[in-house]
């Protein structure tokens, strides 16, 4: 193509994200860490090898519909002439979309979808910078085995509460493998349906079961609804884990005030991780749009690191180079990377399914501190906030 | 199973029950005098919650007395939208007694709603703690969630107060004059337009109503009304289309049904089981429990 | 035997007793009148016979079968057919559409079904009107519609529920030649009426019913001048014919 | 003076023309039969009058005010009441409350104890069923009701479209003694009438509707001995 | 020359044309993504049509159609995935279930009057979702929960499993499948059933009172409809081998059908392709332009849209295009349209 002498000037990018419908909030926020990172990275001289291009995002709005990313995926490769695409937060969306991206041989970096499968397909290219969300129930039963042994604590039953959709019967399943193995009994294995209108009845069901732990995987407004209404019912356990999304979001602290305190919730990411840079883009992010930095919006601001990164190493725009490089990334904290520097785990690499081998995650418990509710990290304990330990069980 | 427990579900199923039965309350009346579905009917919902957020949120008022702004606001607001949106295509179909194709209308201005509120809003799910959030009234060892109690109690006067409108005002007489038979009313002097506004504001009011019943308790995203839509369709043809005591008891057939059930199977069943009664339900009342079959 | 026999028929709708043991039996090529005050419930029995209403207890024998409680198409499939007191055309069809649906019961092949129905237009004085949409029709031709879509079915017994209300006196003379003219092809009519001059000059028999309860039945002359049936339903003494 | 006077009206439905310049006047107290063929146009002019539907040329006049742009209930508050044809009566709603709702026009309104009084005494079967619902009247009933409840309105004029139509013999002179009554008492009526012999007899005088004109108008003596009339409507 | 024969041969010529350039437009179309639109269209115009079997001739409103395009997926998905049965035949096995709910769910439900028919398919096709979204395994059958069910790729053009990576057999497939639906919809109108189901549809009461068993013929189009709807729903399996509960059978996909056919023209035979040549392209053109630059944007257009074509064209948009086709027929040939 047009790459050779001179290079194109820009270098156009393609994002498929939910705008609209019922994930269309985080969508959001993804979309505006991208956009903060391709700036900081334009205003940083572009991609260098490539004469200084500049990045250029595309936006398409996958309404959360698989259907629609379809069509969005092949719009931006075909009309768009995009050299590569990067998305779509919904798993459902993400698993179609890589697979047209697959067949037009298009590299495809999927910065949060976290169903096991997307990268377990032998897929050439597609690369995912999430951990998989097997690996997150793997920290919550780590954390609950550490916790028992630490603090002595009796724990013998559980409660699986979560969204009927694909991300949380998926949790599910890997909470059952996991508690079979560690030997924990479930009392309760209960999906309710994320538009529920009144989760009542299912916090009455907790209430009956009496379980030590309750494993939630929740979105936002449903992991809001079911705190306040445990509150109300008076429903009480020794730990509460939430496996991040509803739990992360910040409306979810914001809005269920005192009820969450001392929950718990894993996260690829927290805002006081020990990294110095976090604290003046927390507050860049904070001051433009209006909220804290999530883990998500983490992700796919390093995702962008990790293209630009590519591209700058290819030489070129042909996808097939790009892939080529993704494949070779390895790209470590303090290489001056802002979009690295910043994460939780040291590096990103791809293993040969494209998965982000390094993806690690950290547990946080809300605590007051100082009158504010905030997320303090508390495990593992090398990353935990200095002078904070778990409160264990919940008082 | 615990009879306590069962007694503590059928409390919350009644409590939810009436305010889903308040929902449905404005979309069988606007079904019942003008023979609309209103699909957009949830989106009212979702503004009179908004209205009422912001309301609570920006003064601190106690959110019942954000009534008395949702409830004028949303009147005028339901009164505006038949008056210039689904007005002229009642009168291209003048002759047909169900016009279907105002469906579309009403969907239109549903998307349009909605998706207005999420360029205003964003998508973001907003709760505001109002002076009733989170507590509860304790009568033994049952609980009764304060906003949800509220709930109930509005629900009651409102129906009280609707069933005295229809029955015994000049206005509500003609309300029901006009929904019975539109030309005929017209040439008693109604125009047929004008009661047609005052329901669907009266529709619109009643969903402001819910929007501040719920906001102690729920949270509020431009996408809120789907949530309770299909849930008030449900109720009002299970009820009986047009019937106020059918969308009451609906409501709260509804609410125990998921309350209840919920303590035997999983939740996600539950719905389905909704589903399930309320297509026995039409297979042996097919108007509903309170519908008037000749009328239909 | 009698072709029609309305044997005890009783329809109660919630308390409201709208026909109440009411029998009557009709004879091949009569043409049978039914007259009683408006609310008697003679629309009611007629639709207990031609199936829109499943009757409350009593039989309906036809040509030796037991017909009480068919559905409605069923009933006409059999050989009776029925016109509505308040007529319903297909509105938005043409009339030859509306003529055609009748016709299509003896005939499942378009252009037959097509022809059928022309020629009954023909005898009704419809044709010149085919493509016109019943909805457009005046009253007097959507009567005489309902009467056509009717006879197009080809049936042998034919319920008229007031086909000549709010006729002009020389359509109803019209339509009493039309009438008669169908009983000699052999049809038996069965009619409800409130126009005196009409029911009167044409019935062979008539029963009167008030209260859904049956007063009495008999000839004309015998029905004019019935106590019972002018102070009923008359109001005066209707100058026998 | 005329109280109603329609001038050179014509009317559509769509693009059929069913009225072809009609013309003509109701004067104060008078009782005004108008006749003419199933189709003429009869129950067209009365909706026109009513605001129903608007004339497409022509006007129409109440007390010397045009009256053809203003909306149904518009009309209603002049004073221009229509009796429909077939009854029309809200089915669900109780007789009582059916003549209520006959009194909805703000000039009716602030009489309706009063009005209500005199109904029941015109009509004294409605108030023995003041609580049945309309529905559950019979024919008769529903049409003494459908009256009630137009002179709830308190009419300047009252139009009654066919009122006799479908009714048993003896209803319809309980029918017509009722019309004469009402006009008796000083309310001017417009009556469209199949029952020529009944309406005539009781009008001051007649207008005959053919196709959409007027083809003959004379007073209700004069048309009940005219021979075409007796030939076209009474079959003699 | 008689008159009106030139009108008659300029309307031919048109038609022709027409025919023509539906059937090679894949030769025109290079970019996949406008094919893939394309498809869609002609996806969507298909099952409206299916659609309008009831939802036009038998004058009721169903919103629940979505549930036999997820049993068309559902079935011909499963039984390949699970027993290697080629979609081929695996679609005649769904559309034979769906005919077979269809009837059953029909039988009470085509009773009802109006709203209540309206709703209650409705609230039919929410609860095939939610059994579908709560069913993750029957027997041997993977159905996938909430998460759905994503078909195995199979390598190149694959015409015995029914799966290609170019769009043109898609196109042509899909283009087939419409010519039969409408030419089963313009034969059903001008026979016995359709009399029946128009008759059935206006006057139920008249229509029985002349030998007419109006719910019979209900249930006949409705099993008809779902039939073929459900061939639909292989069909769209096949081509985005991907879908889930929310999607296939979710209320918007029921909604978009009846919108199509009411905008397009209900009960007409026209009506719901040009429902979907219209409707179709608006919403995804406002999509990738809009949904960028203000999120929701393109829905609030759609939505405003929606309502203005109400407004003024309250009884679709076949009525005036195919006036302003006569006219410009008229215009060409300077002939007037015979009037019959
Ligand atoms: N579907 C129904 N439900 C309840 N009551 C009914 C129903 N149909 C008729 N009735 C009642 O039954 C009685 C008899 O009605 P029907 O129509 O048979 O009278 P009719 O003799 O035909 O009177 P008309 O001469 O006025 O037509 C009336 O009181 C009527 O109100
Ligand atoms: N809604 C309508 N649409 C189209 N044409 C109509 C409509 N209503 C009436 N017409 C036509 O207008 C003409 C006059 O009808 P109208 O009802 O005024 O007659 P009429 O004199 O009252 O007759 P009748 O004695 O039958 O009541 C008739 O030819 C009729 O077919
Ligand atoms: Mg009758
Ligand atoms: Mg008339």
């Amino acid at each position: 193509q047009a790459s050779k002498a001179a290079g194109p000037k820009e270098i156009k990018i393609g994002n498929i994200l939910p705008l609209s419908g019922p994930s269309a909030s985080v969508g959001l926020q993804n979309k505006q860490a991208v956009e903060l990172a391709t700036e900081k990275i334009n205003a940083a001289g572009g991609i260098k090898s490539l004469g200084g291009a500049k990045l250029v995002n595309v936006f398409t709005d996958s309404k959360g519909d698989p259907n629609v990313g379809v069509t969005a995926a092949e719009q931006l490769i075909n009309t768009e002439k995009v050299v590569l695409i990067s998305g779509a937060w919904n798993s459902a969306v993400t698993y179609p979309s890589t697979q047209v991206a697959e067949r037009y041989q298009v590299p495809y970096v999927v910065p949060v979808s976290v169903a096991d499968k997307i990268t377990e397909r032998g897929f050439k290219y597609t690369f995912r910078i999430a951990a998989k969300d097997s690996w997150w129930t793997d920290y919550q039963f780590k954390f609950l085995e550490e916790q028992k042994k630490l603090t002595g604590t009796k724990i013998e039953t559980m409660a699986f509460v979560y969204e009927n959709g694909d991300w949380g019967t998926g949790m599910a399943k890997q909470w059952h493998e996991r508690a079979k193995k560690f030997g924990y009994k479930v009392v309760l294995d209960e999906a309710y349906p994320s538009t529920a209108s009144d989760l009542t009845p299912v916090v009455m069901k907790i209430k009956t079961k009496k379980p030590d732990v309750i494993l939630l995987t929740s979105n936002a407004a449903d992991a809001i609804l079911l705190t306040n209404t445990m509150a109300t019912m008076k429903v009480k356990a020794k730990a509460i884990i939430g496996t991040g999304g509803g739990h992360a979001d910040p409306a979810f602290r914001k809005n269920t005030g005192k009820n969450c305190e001392y929950m718990f919730d894993v996260v690829e990411w927290e805002t006081d991780l020990g990294r110095p840079q976090i604290p003046a883009l927390n507050a860049e992010f904070k001051k433009r749009y209006g909220y804290d930095l999530a883990g998500e919006s983490v992700d796919a601001f390093a995702s962008v690191y990790v293209i630009a990164d590519a591209l700058e190493r290819a030489k070129s725009t042909d996808p097939k180079k790009i892939r080529d490089a993704l494949a070779a990334t390895k790209l470590c904290v303090g290489q001056g990377k802002l979009g690295i520097d910043i994460l939780s785990y040291d590096c990103i690499e791809f293993d040969k399914t494209g998965q982000n081998k390094h993806a690690g995650i950290v547990l946080v418990q809300f605590r007051d501190v100082k009158g504010t509710m905030e997320r303090v990290t508390v495990f593992p304990t090398k990353v935990a906030r200095p002078g904070f330990k778990a409160v264990f069980p919940m008082p | 199973m615990d009879f306590d427990i069962i007694l503590q579900a059928i409390i919350n199923g009644l409590l939810t029950g009436s305010y889903y039965g308040l929902a449905a309350l404005g979309l069988t009346l606007i079904f019942g005098v003008i023979k609309v579905i209103n699909f957009a009917h949830g989106s009212l919902l979702m503004v009179g919650m908004f209205t009422a957020y912001w309301i609570v949120k920006l003064t601190g008022w106690n959110p019942y007395a954000a009534l008395l702004v949702v409830v004028p606001l949303l009147f005028l607001f339901g009164y505006g939208l038949q008056g210039f949106l689904i007005k002229p295509v009642l009168i291209a179909q003048r002759d047909v007694r169900e016009p279907t194709e105002v469906i579309i209308v009403t969907t239109g201005v549903w998307y349009i709603l909605d998706n207005l509120a999420l360029m205003l809003f964003g998508a973001e799910y907003r709760v505001v703690q109002t002076s009733v959030s989170g507590q509860i009234f304790m009568l033994g060892d049952y609980i009764f969630p304060k906003p949800q109690l509220y709930g109930f109690i509005i629900t009651a006067a409102t129906s009280f107060l609707l069933v005295w409108f229809l029955k015994y005002t000049k206005m509500g007489k003609a309300i029901r004059a006009a929904s019975l038979d539109r030309d005929a009313a017209s040439l008693m002097g109604i125009n047929q337009y004008r009661v047609y506004n005052i329901a669907f504001g009266i529709g619109a009011a009643i969903a402001g109503i819910v929007g501040c019943v719920l906001i102690p308790f729920y949270y509020v995203f431009p996408t809120v009304g789907v949530v309770f839509d299909v849930k008030c369709f449900i109720i009002v043809v299970l009820g009986g289309l047009g019937s106020i005591p059918g969308a009451l008891v609906g409501g709260a057939i509804i609410g125990l049904i998921e309350s209840i059930f919920a303590q035997f199977i999983a939740s996600t069943w539950t719905e389905l089981i909704v589903y399930v009664v309320f297509l026995a339900v039409l297979f042996i009342r097919p108007a509903g429990l309170f519908g008037e079959k000749r009328d239909w | 035997m009698a072709l029609i026999e309305i044997k005890d028929i009783s329809k109660h709708f919630g308390g409201l007793k709208a026909v109440d043991q009411v029998s009557i039996s009709i004879e091949k090529g009569q043409i049978y009148g039914l007259i009683g005050p408006n609310g008697a419930g003679k629309s009611t029995l007629f639709n207990c016979v031609a199936g829109l209403y499943p009757p409350t207890s009593g039989k309906v024998i036809y040509d030796g079968e037991d017909i009480t409680g068919w559905k409605p198409w069923n009933v006409c499939r059999k050989g009776l057919a029925r016109t509505f007191q308040i007529v319903k055309p297909f509105q938005k069809r043409t009339v030859l559409y509306n003529v055609m649906v009748g016709s299509f019961l003896k005939t499942s092949n378009p252009s037959e079904a097509r022809d059928r129905a022309m020629e009954v237009l023909k005898r009704f004085n419809l044709a010149d009107k085919w493509n016109i949409l019943a909805g457009n029709l005046t009253i007097a031709d959507r009567k005489r519609l309902e009467i056509a879509r009717a006879m197009a079915t080809e049936p042998d017994v034919l319920l008229l529920d007031e086909s000549m209300a709010g006729l002009r006196p020389n359509e109803v003379d019209e339509t009493l030649d039309e009438i008669r003219k169908i009983r000699d092809s052999g049809v038996t009519i069965f009619m409800i009426e409130h126009i005196m001059r009409a029911i009167m000059t044409v019935s062979d028999r008539i029963t009167v019913i008030q209260f859904g309860k049956k007063i009495m039945d008999g000839t004309p002359q015998e029905v004019a001048n019935d106590e019972r049936v002018i102070k009923a339903y008359l109001g005066e003494s209707y100058g026998a014919a | 003076m005329a109280l109603l006077e329609i001038r050179n009206i014509d009317c559509f439905y769509g693009d059929v023309q069913v009225i072809f310049g009609v013309s003509m006047h109701v004067d104060e107290g008078e009782v005004i039969s108008l006749i003419g063929a199933n189709g003429a146009g009869k129950s067209t002019l009365l909706r026109t009058v009513s605001g129903l539907m608007k004339p497409r040329s022509g006007e129409i006049l109440f007390e010397n005010e045009p009256v053809h742009d203003l909306r149904p209930e518009q009309i209603v508050e002049r004073g221009i009441i229509q009796v429909p044809e077939g009854r029309r009566l809200f089915s669900l709603m109780t007789v009582r409350e059916n003549l209520e709702v006959g009194a909805y026009n703000s000039r009716a309104y602030p009489h309706l104890a009063q009005t209500l009084k005199e109904v029941y005494k015109l009509l004294p079967r409605l108030e023995e069923r003041e609580n049945q619902l309309a529905i559950t009247l019979s024919g008769g009933e529903q049409q003494m009701v459908a009256i009630g409840r137009a002179m709830m309105a308190r009419p300047r004029i009252l139009m009654m479209d066919e009122p006799s139509l479908g009714l048993a013999p003896v209803l319809i002179k309980e029918i017509f003694t009722t019309i004469r009554q009402i006009a008796d008492q000083g309310t001017t009526v417009l009556l469209v009438e199949q029952d020529v012999q009944h309406s005539l007899s009781l009008s001051d005088r007649g207008y005959v509707l053919e196709h959409g004109r007027i083809v003959l108008e004379g007073s209700g003596k004069d048309l009940l001995e005219n021979p075409d009339i007796k030939e076209a409507y009474l079959g003699i | 020359m008689n008159s009106g024969s030139r009108r008659k041969t300029i309307d031919t010529v048109l038609k022709v044309a027409l025919a023509v350039l539906v059937f090679t437009l894949p030769l025109w179309i290079k970019n996949p993504t406008y094919m893939q639109i394309l498809i869609f269209m002609l996806l969507y115009a298909y099952l409206t049509t299916s659609w309008n079997l009831v939802g036009g001739f038998a004058g009721v409103l169903p919103l629940g159609h979505s549930a036999y395009v997820g049993i068309g997926a559902y079935t011909s998905t499963i039984l390949w995935i699970t027993w290697g049965v080629s979609p081929w035949l695996g679609m005649w096995v769904g559309a034979f279930i769906a005919a077979v709910v269809g009837t059953i769910i029909g039988i009470p439900t085509l009773k009802l009057r109006g709203a209540y028919f309206a709703l209650s398919t409705m609230a039919f096709g929410e609860g095939v979702r939610v059994l579908a979204e709560n069913t993750v395994k029957v027997g041997p059958c993977v159905v996938g929960g909430p998460q759905g069910i994503c078909l195995p790729l199979v390598p190149g053009n694959n015409l015995a499993l029914f799966q290609f990576v170019s769009k043109t057999p898609y196109y042509y497939i899909i283009l087939i499948m419409l010519c039969i639906a409408l030419f089963i919809t313009w034969h059903i109108s001008r026979i016995r059933p359709g009399y029946y189901l128009a008759a059935g549809g206006e006057e139920p009461e008249a229509a029985e009172a002349l030998g007419v068993n109006v719910s019979k013929y209900k249930v006949w189009a409705m099993a008809l409809s779902c039939f073929m709807t459900a061939l639909g729903g292989t069909f769209l399996a096949q081509l985005t081998l991907y879908f889930y509960p929310k999607q296939i059978l979710g209320l918007d996909f029921s909604f978009e059908l009846a919108f199509i056919a009411l905008i397009g023209g209900r009960g007409t035979i026209a009506g719901p392709v040009i429902g979907a040549l219209l409707l179709r392209p608006v919403s995804e053109f406002t999509r990738i332009y809009l949904s960028s630059v203000l999120p929701g944007l393109h829905l609030v257009i759609f939505g405003a849209i929606l309502i203005l074509v109400m407004i003024y064209q309250p009884f679709g948009l076949v009525r005036p295009l195919s006036r302003f086709y006569d006219r410009m027929l008229d215009a060409l040939s300077g002939e007037k349209k015979k009037e019959r």
